[in-house]
Order: C-alpha cells, then structure tokens, then sequence
C-alpha cells in the first residue's frame, strides 16, 4: 500500500492513543450519570470538572467560564444567537468579516432573517481585517463584534489584540471562532479581551462531537440547547464524559507542545511554500506569509482545478484539500479565495495542505514533487493553459 | 465517490490534447462551477470524425466525461455524434454523482459546440443542433434551510 | 469492594464492548474527513451512511431521514424550535404535554416568549395523556404536536398511536420524544404517523453525545445548527464518526434483543413492583402499571425523602435515582410527579429505578431487602410517621 | 459531593428519635424543598440543655445537620445554644455544597423554635431569641437563561 500522507489536519486530527486511553474507561467502567447522587457517577463529574480546569488554564480563564458543546459549529451558533437574543434590548447590530467560518456566517445570515443587521467586513489580499472599516462600522447598536482568530482555509491570524481593545473600549462583546487557533497558537483571553471563545476538539488530536465555548462571567448569552440542568444550566444534554475527558487530555498535550510544534511545523510549512512558488509557475500563495498558522499552506494553481488536483494527489496518497472541508462537494469557489481577491477560475484552484506534528520532511519532499508532476499534466489538459 | 470507469477515464484521459488541423472546435463552459471544456474534430468529407482532441479545466467528473465523450464519437458520423447525450456518457461511465450530472451536460454541449462551428465553417446545415449556447448551467435545486 | 447494582439505565448506560469495539478504529485510524474528496474520508463517508440505514430500518423509515445530532436534548430543540420557525406564517401554536422532559418543555417555554402559544396537556393518575383534551386542545393554528413516547420518570408509555392519528387528521406536525422509548419498545413511524423522533444513543448502550432526529421527507423543518453543508445541509458540524459508528452499533444490538430483553426485564420488574408493594407499607407505584416502559419502576415512599433514601441505597451498592436525572441537585419535587397528582411531599420520597439487561433477580432480591431496611430507619426518623 | 463529616452524621445520625418528655419542641420547614425538621429539648431548671433528639423529612445534608446541631447544643445553656448559628453547623461538618447552605438554615431555626416553645411553656424571655419562622426559605439567586 501506498504511504498516506494524510495534510487535512485543519478539517480533522488523528485522536492521539494517549487521548483514546483516557476515553476508555468512561465508556464501558465509568459510565453513571455524571449528574446523579450517587458515587458512581462522582469520578465522572471529578473527571468534568478536572477538564475544565485544564482548558481554563489554556486560555487563562476561570473552569467555570468553560461550557462543554458538540463541536465548533455549536459553539459558534450558541455564542452568536443566544447573545444576540439576550441583548436585541440593547441593539441590533454585529460585525463579523466575510472570511468566517460557515457555522458564524450563516447564523449570522438567519439573524438578519430575524432582524438584526449584520456588517460582513471586507479583508484585505492577505485574508486580515481592516481595522479602519471595523471602527468605523461600530454602531450605538452593535452589541457583539465576532471574528475568527485564525482562518481555516488561507490559515491568517487575525489581529485579535486590536479588535479586542476595540470592542472593549466601545463596550461591545466580542466572541471568536478560534477553532482553528486553538492549541496551535498561545491564547489568553484576557490579553485580547475576548467574552467568548469557540474551539472544538477534533481540530487538536482530540476526538470529534465534542468543543467548548467560553464564556466570561458576565456575559448574559441564553441557553441555546434547553433542557436539563447540565453545565450550570446553560446547556442541556447528559455529558459526554468520554468526550470531555478526551478533549481535557488532547488540550493538556497540545499546550504543553505548542512551542515546540510551532516550531517545527513553520520550518516545514515555510520550506514547503519556498521551494513550490520556486518550482512551480503561476503558483500563488494565499494567505499572510507570516501572520498565518504554523501548519497553514494554501496555494492556487492558475489554470488548475481543485478537485482534479486533489484527486490525483490522493492517488498518491496525499490528503489535501480545497476550499474548506465542509464545502468540498459544493461548486462555489470559496468565499475567503474570493474575499482575498481571487477571480473565481483562480481560487478553483486552490489546495489546502495542513500539517501535523508527524508531516516529515520527507513526504514534504515528496508533495512538492508531486505537485509539480499533477499541476504539469492538468495544465496540459487545460483549455486556460497555452504554453 | 467515483465509480472505477470515472477513475480510469479521469487518470488515462483518451484523447486528451489539442489537434493542429481541426476543423470544428467548440468551448463550453459553466459559469457556476467555473469549469471550461474544449473539443477539436477533425471531420472528413464523408462527415466522419476520424479524429478528437479534447482541453478541460474542471472536476474529475468534468475530465472523464469529457474523456468518454470523446471516445464515444470518434469514428462517427456528425449524426451519430448528434445522438450522444450526456445520458450516454454517464451510462458509459457507469453514472456520476447527483452533484456531477451537470458535468456531463459540458461534454454533450462542447460537442455541440465544435460540430456547430464545423458546420459554420463548411457553410452547411447540421439538421437538429440547435446553436450552443456559451454558458451551461443547469439549474440544480437547492434546498434552503 | 461492594457488589455495583446500577439501576440507573433510564439516565445512561454502559457502552456495550462491542459498541466501543466498532467505534475504536475510527478514532485513530480512519480518522479522515468525512465530507473529504480523497479516498481515505471515504469509508468513514460509507460508515455513516450505513449507520443511517440502520437506524432507518429499525424506525421503518428511509435512511436520508435520519439526521444526526449530539443528543436527545440537541434533537428536542431542533425538531421544535426550527419547525415553529418554518410554520410560523401558518400557525403560532404548539401542543405538549405536562410531562415532558425538560428538553421539550424548557424549549416550549422558550418559545412562549417569542411569541407562540403553547398547550401543556394534563395527563391522568397514570401519566397518560388526555385525548379528549388533546381534541380540544387543537385549533386552526396548530402546527405541531410534541407528546413524548414513553416517560423518563415513570416509563408510561403514550398512546401514540391515537394521537398520530389526530395529528394526521388535522394536519398537524408530530414529533414525539422516544429518547426512552427508542431501542426498548418497537416504534414504526409510519405505524403512528410520526413526522419527527428524536433519539439519544447512550441510553440504549451507546456513547453520550451522539443522538439523531428523524425527519420526515417534506417537513420544513430549518436548519438548527448552521455552517458547513454536512447532513444535506441540514445540520453542520464535522460528522462525529466514531459515536455515529457505536450508535449504529447500539442500535443493531437493540433491535435484534428488543423482545427477549424486554421480556426479562418486564419479569423482574413486575417481581420488583410486587414485593415492594406488598412488603413495605405507605408505598405507591408510579406509572401506569402495564403501559410502561419494561424497565422502569418508580415508588413513592410516603414520610421517605429522596435523596436520603438515594443517599443510603448508594451506600449498599445500589445506584438509583428520584426525580429525573438532570433534575437531581435541583431542589424542587419532579414535575411529572406533581403532574399526576401527587403532593408535594409524596414526590419528594420517590425512587426510580430502571433495570438493564444485565440486571439479575439476586440483585433484585438484595435491592428489596435494602428497601425495606432503608426505608424502616428513614420513616424512624422522619416527623411526618407516627407509627 | 458530601464531606466525610457529612457522610458520617447522616450514615450514623446522633440524637435521632423522640423525647418523651421533652419540654421544648420546635418544627420547622421549607416548604420549597418540602423538608420538615422537628428537634425535642429536655432543659433542666439551669437552663442546660440536659438532652435532645431530632426527628428530619430531607436529604443527606438536612440528616448530618441535624444531627450535629443536635451535638453542638447538648449540655449547652440555652443562651449557648442561640449561639449555634448554620455556619457554625456547616464548619463543624467541613462545609456543605452551595445549593445545600438552606438545610443548614433549618437546623439554626429548629433549635430556635424549640427555645421559644421552651420559654413559652415556662413563661419567660429568651433574650435575643426572635419568635421563629414557620417557612424557612433563604432566597436562592437562580440564574434564569
Ligand atoms: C425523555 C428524554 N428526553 C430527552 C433527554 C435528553 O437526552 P440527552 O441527555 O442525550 O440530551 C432524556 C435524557 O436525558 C430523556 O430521558
Ligand atoms: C474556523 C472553524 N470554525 C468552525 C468549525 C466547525 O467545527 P466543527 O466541525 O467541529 O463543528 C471549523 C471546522 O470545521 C472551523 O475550521
Ligand atoms: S463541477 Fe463543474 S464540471 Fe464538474
Ligand atoms: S434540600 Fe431541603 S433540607 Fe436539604
């Protein structure tokens, strides 16, 4: 069998073993109720509470400023609608930015549905907002402020500290999808004034279905999920206990390596983006060159189409992507290539290549050679290409 | 997602290329999807294609309909090559995602295209093709939610 | 160490081993994406797909309706919060009963404030719905009704069959709540003209944090959780792979058991209900005594407060619960107790438990006998027994 | 979630039971969480509290309480007795969880009712002791969402 390279690591991770191992137990031994009475379920609601002490640690927040969801996209509705409902006394009016993620866009789409008005900002040819056009869409009315910390295709870091102190100074909420970010990047939420962070578990090693938001004490969102008592009442649903503890010990190993995996993964992503935009013409870097995730690559390939890239790369065992992952399968370019500035045959063809902490030099090497091969023969199929 | 015909017409592309003296070429291309696919006949004086190149930018879907097209009119006559629908082409590749129907659509239309501007170049008539239009774009129902 | 005698299955259970089997190589070697074009999503895209056609024949309904979610909490909220938003020009009310989990009826409430009205059913001695006031109850700007299929406090079982038909009649949605009943008694949707089921894995021994909902073909329902276009658009989120693997599982291993399970399980709780009945005095089962759910019990102790009585039990092993579970902690007496007419003080003294497969008559035996001496001692110190 | 302590009082509860001839009774109630609580004095003619036993309706923490307020106040004078507050009940059995601070509450006002009985049966005054409630019912913040 083929080696697979597997650089789809922005959509989803491997579970690490050391996380499964923790999972375990909570399946098949310690299963009571986390909420119950008795002491059967104490290890379970110990284990609750131990993780949310590890991810408060991670973002220098309280644990109990930790509320446990089902992934990124729940994170991202709750913290845009349930704000957006607790407040509409006081306004009608967010800013986010046309590069979010799809679970902020559309929810932000069905609340101008609802009513309330939306300011999508423009970003500039690197992917980062224009903080100029932010302060001047700020409204008495605009009572949340959401912007991604990294973005998921082109890998741009946003300059949080600088939209933070703005929607603090304005009194503004301020929440942001950081599920990208997270565990890649250090982050503090203080430090950024962030009310209220996104992040999911799958992204960092850990397993999928299971993602927090943070919440500053404070902060007055509603419950999204009604129903029981669960996380203080703020979201309903028996625990996943297995989920959280895998997440706890996923964010545990992924804070206590990040250096070292920044370090090692920008070497390589950085060698990567050199020697393709040497080798292979009309390639083009999306994307900020620096201010962008250390496993971060996207490229486009003029007079290439992504799918038919992506294709013949996964022939030889590489897993890349185009556009986001969850709109592989729609034919809209995506809307980042298209906000940065690409013309639509241009972002069709784009590749998202995400590292991870085992990508070797080696299958680097080999990618980039193999890049050169396919972009070659699908430039000579291309009715665009006359060489 | 590919059935194994879709995969090996999409890794072996049959008549992939250009042809110097074609005598009908024709380029589609939908704008939706952004894909463009060209095709080059060489037709004979009996009206047989004796030969077919093909240029696609698109998905796998769009290269191996494009691939099949080629091969499923080649050595016919501009009539029988009228007849090959994108219908054709999926049966042969034995179908296409939902998604990729319209992909095929390219190929049926680029064929079109190409004998409309043999016949335009000939000064003749082809009987029953209709004038292609640039753009392909099939209006596929989404649902909203 | 004591024997564990958990008769808390109605909270959660414990993930079977081949569940846990099924799900384990989606963690960490079929980890890819499953929304993804290279060939390494692909068996996860398969695992889902099949796992739909599980889930779809055990309802009698086709596979692409069913929609995963993170739970029955997540499937309640969805199933009535997005269909009253897409109905919304046809009709402002909602019919529900007084018994419902909080799921339903903290989302109802929710949406008393937005403005729609909403009836809560009163059910008779036995927690079953009224039918003739459920008649009454429907007007011409009905849109749905939400009545759940069995209880989670005191396994009655609804007549759903009588009010599917009503609804159908008038032309009125029906969703119902199996996450109890799914996987314990058959359910056919077309048999009882269900539109909308949701469902909950960990309580038919898969893992926490998965559920599903069933959706009709041609109910408008909206989208719940917005972003990325997994689900057929319908519900975003990277697909949880390996919890919709071990539901699947789960729900293959119930269906193939659901008679001979439920037979045992209804012989030993009628032996619990009976000696219980007959050897402690001032003693009351709650629930319809035939049309309830085969492994649930629930006694009211008159003079006996719950979590006393929960406390003590524990001590001896036994693992139960008063109230439903994420109620515990809260301070006031079950609704659904208060609902079928009990008073406030009887409420308070009431115990359920709900067996599993693995629940044997020595247990059952040593419960009992547990009862009665916890029981005696609790009424011995309580202010309301005068003996 | 209950202290070894807690555990302890409620698993082996000191003072259950009635007094026969008890001559200060007090019962006292939350009628939000339905729990009853009833303490029985025997007081000698120094006014020490020579005996005392309790009868509870409620949960584990309304158990130990009793029972250690019951402890905290047994060869007490009566003024020594007004002095045991809920906080002093609740550190005497190393803390009680938040939702738990209420049933602490019952104690401290079943022994105040059981004084006033007292000095009504006796005809006298206990200086500082306030004519208890019926309903105890400490106003809890529930966050609504
Ligand atoms: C009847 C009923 N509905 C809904 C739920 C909620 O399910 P979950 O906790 O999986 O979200 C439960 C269980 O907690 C239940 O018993
Ligand atoms: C930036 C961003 N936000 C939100 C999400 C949604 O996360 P999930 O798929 O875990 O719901 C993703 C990933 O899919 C993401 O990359
Ligand atoms: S997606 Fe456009 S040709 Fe296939
Ligand atoms: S809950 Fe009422 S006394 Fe403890």
């Amino acid at each position: 069998m083929k080696k697979l390279i597997y650089l789809d690591n922005a959509a989803t991770t491997q579970v690490s073993k050391e996380v499964v191992d923790e999972m375990l137990p909570y399946f098949t031994e310690e299963y009571g109720n986390a909420s119950s009475v008795y002491e059967f379920g104490s290890k379970n609601k110990g284990a609750i509470e131990k993780a949310r002490e590890v991810i408060g640690k991670a973002l220098g927040s309280k644990a109990n400023e930790i509320y446990f969801t089902a992934g990124g996209s729940e994170s991202d509705n709750w913290a845009i609608k349930a704000t957006a409902d607790a407040y509409k006394e006081k306004g009608n009016h967010i800013i986010t930015s046309k590069i979010e993620h799809h679970a902020v866009l559309h929810t932000c789409e069905y609340l101008e549905e609802q009513g309330f008005e939306v300011t999508y900002l423009d970003v500039d040819e690197n992917g980062i907002i224009k903080l100029e056009e932010l302060k001047k869409a700020i409204r008495p009315t605009t009572i949340l402020i959401s912007i991604m910390f990294a973005n998921n295709e082109i890998g741009t870091i946003e300059p949080m500290k600088e939209i933070g102190e703005l929607a603090n100074q304005n009194n503004i909420l301020f929440h942001t999808d950081a599920v990208q970010a997270f565990g890649q990047v250090p982050i503090n939420v203080d430090e950024y004034h962030i009310d209220m962070l996104s992040a999911s578990a799958h992204k960092l090693n850990g397993p999928k279905g299971i993602g927090f938001l943070y919440i500053r004490t404070g902060v007055k969102i509603r419950s999204y999920v009604h129903g029981g008592a669960q996380e203080r009442k703020r979201r309903a649903g028996t625990e996943n206990v297995p989920g959280i503890v895998g997440m706890s010990k996923a964010v545990e190993i992924a804070v206590s390596t990040i250096e070292e995996r920044a370090k090692k993964e920008t070497e390589l992503r950085d060698y990567l983006i050199n020697r393709v935009l040497k080798e292979v013409p009309y390639t083009r870097l999306n994307g900020h060159r620096t201010k962008r995730l250390p496993n971060n690559v996207n490229f486009s390939f003029q007079f290439v189409e992504g799918e038919s890239l992506l294709i013949m790369l996964d022939m030889e065992g590489i897993c890349g992507s185009s556009g986001s992952a969850c709109t592989s399968g729609s034919l809209d370019p995506s809307h980042v290539l298209l906000a940065i500035g690409l013309p639509h045959e241009i972002a069709h063809g784009s590749l998202r290549l995400s590292l991870s902490e085992q990508t070797s030099k080696e299958d680097i090497d080999f990618v980039i050679e193999t890049i050169k091969k396919i972009v070659e023969k699908l430039r000579n199929m291309s009715p665009l290409y006359e060489d | 997602m590919y059935s194994e015909k879709v995969m090996d017409h999409f890794q072996n592309p049959r008549n992939a290329g250009e042809l110097e003296n074609a005598n009908g070429v024709g380029t589609v291309g939908n704008a939706k999807c952004g894909d463009i696919m060209r095709i080059y006949f060489d037709i004979d004086d009996d009206q047989i294609i004796k030969d077919v190149r093909f240029k696609t930018f698109g998905c796998g879907a769009a290269v191996a309909t494009s691939s099949m097209a080629t091969e499923l009119v080649k050595g016919k006559t501009i009539y029988e090559a009228l007849e090959v629908t994108n219908k054709a082409v999926m049966e042969a590749l034995d179908g296409l995602p939902p998604v990729k129907v319209h992909c095929s659509l390219l190929a049926e239309e680029a064929i079109h295209a190409a004998l409309w501007d043999y016949a335009e170049k000939k000064g003749i008539v082809i009987e029953g093709l209709e004038k292609p239009k640039n753009d392909i774009h099939e209006e596929e129902e989404e649902e909203e939610y």
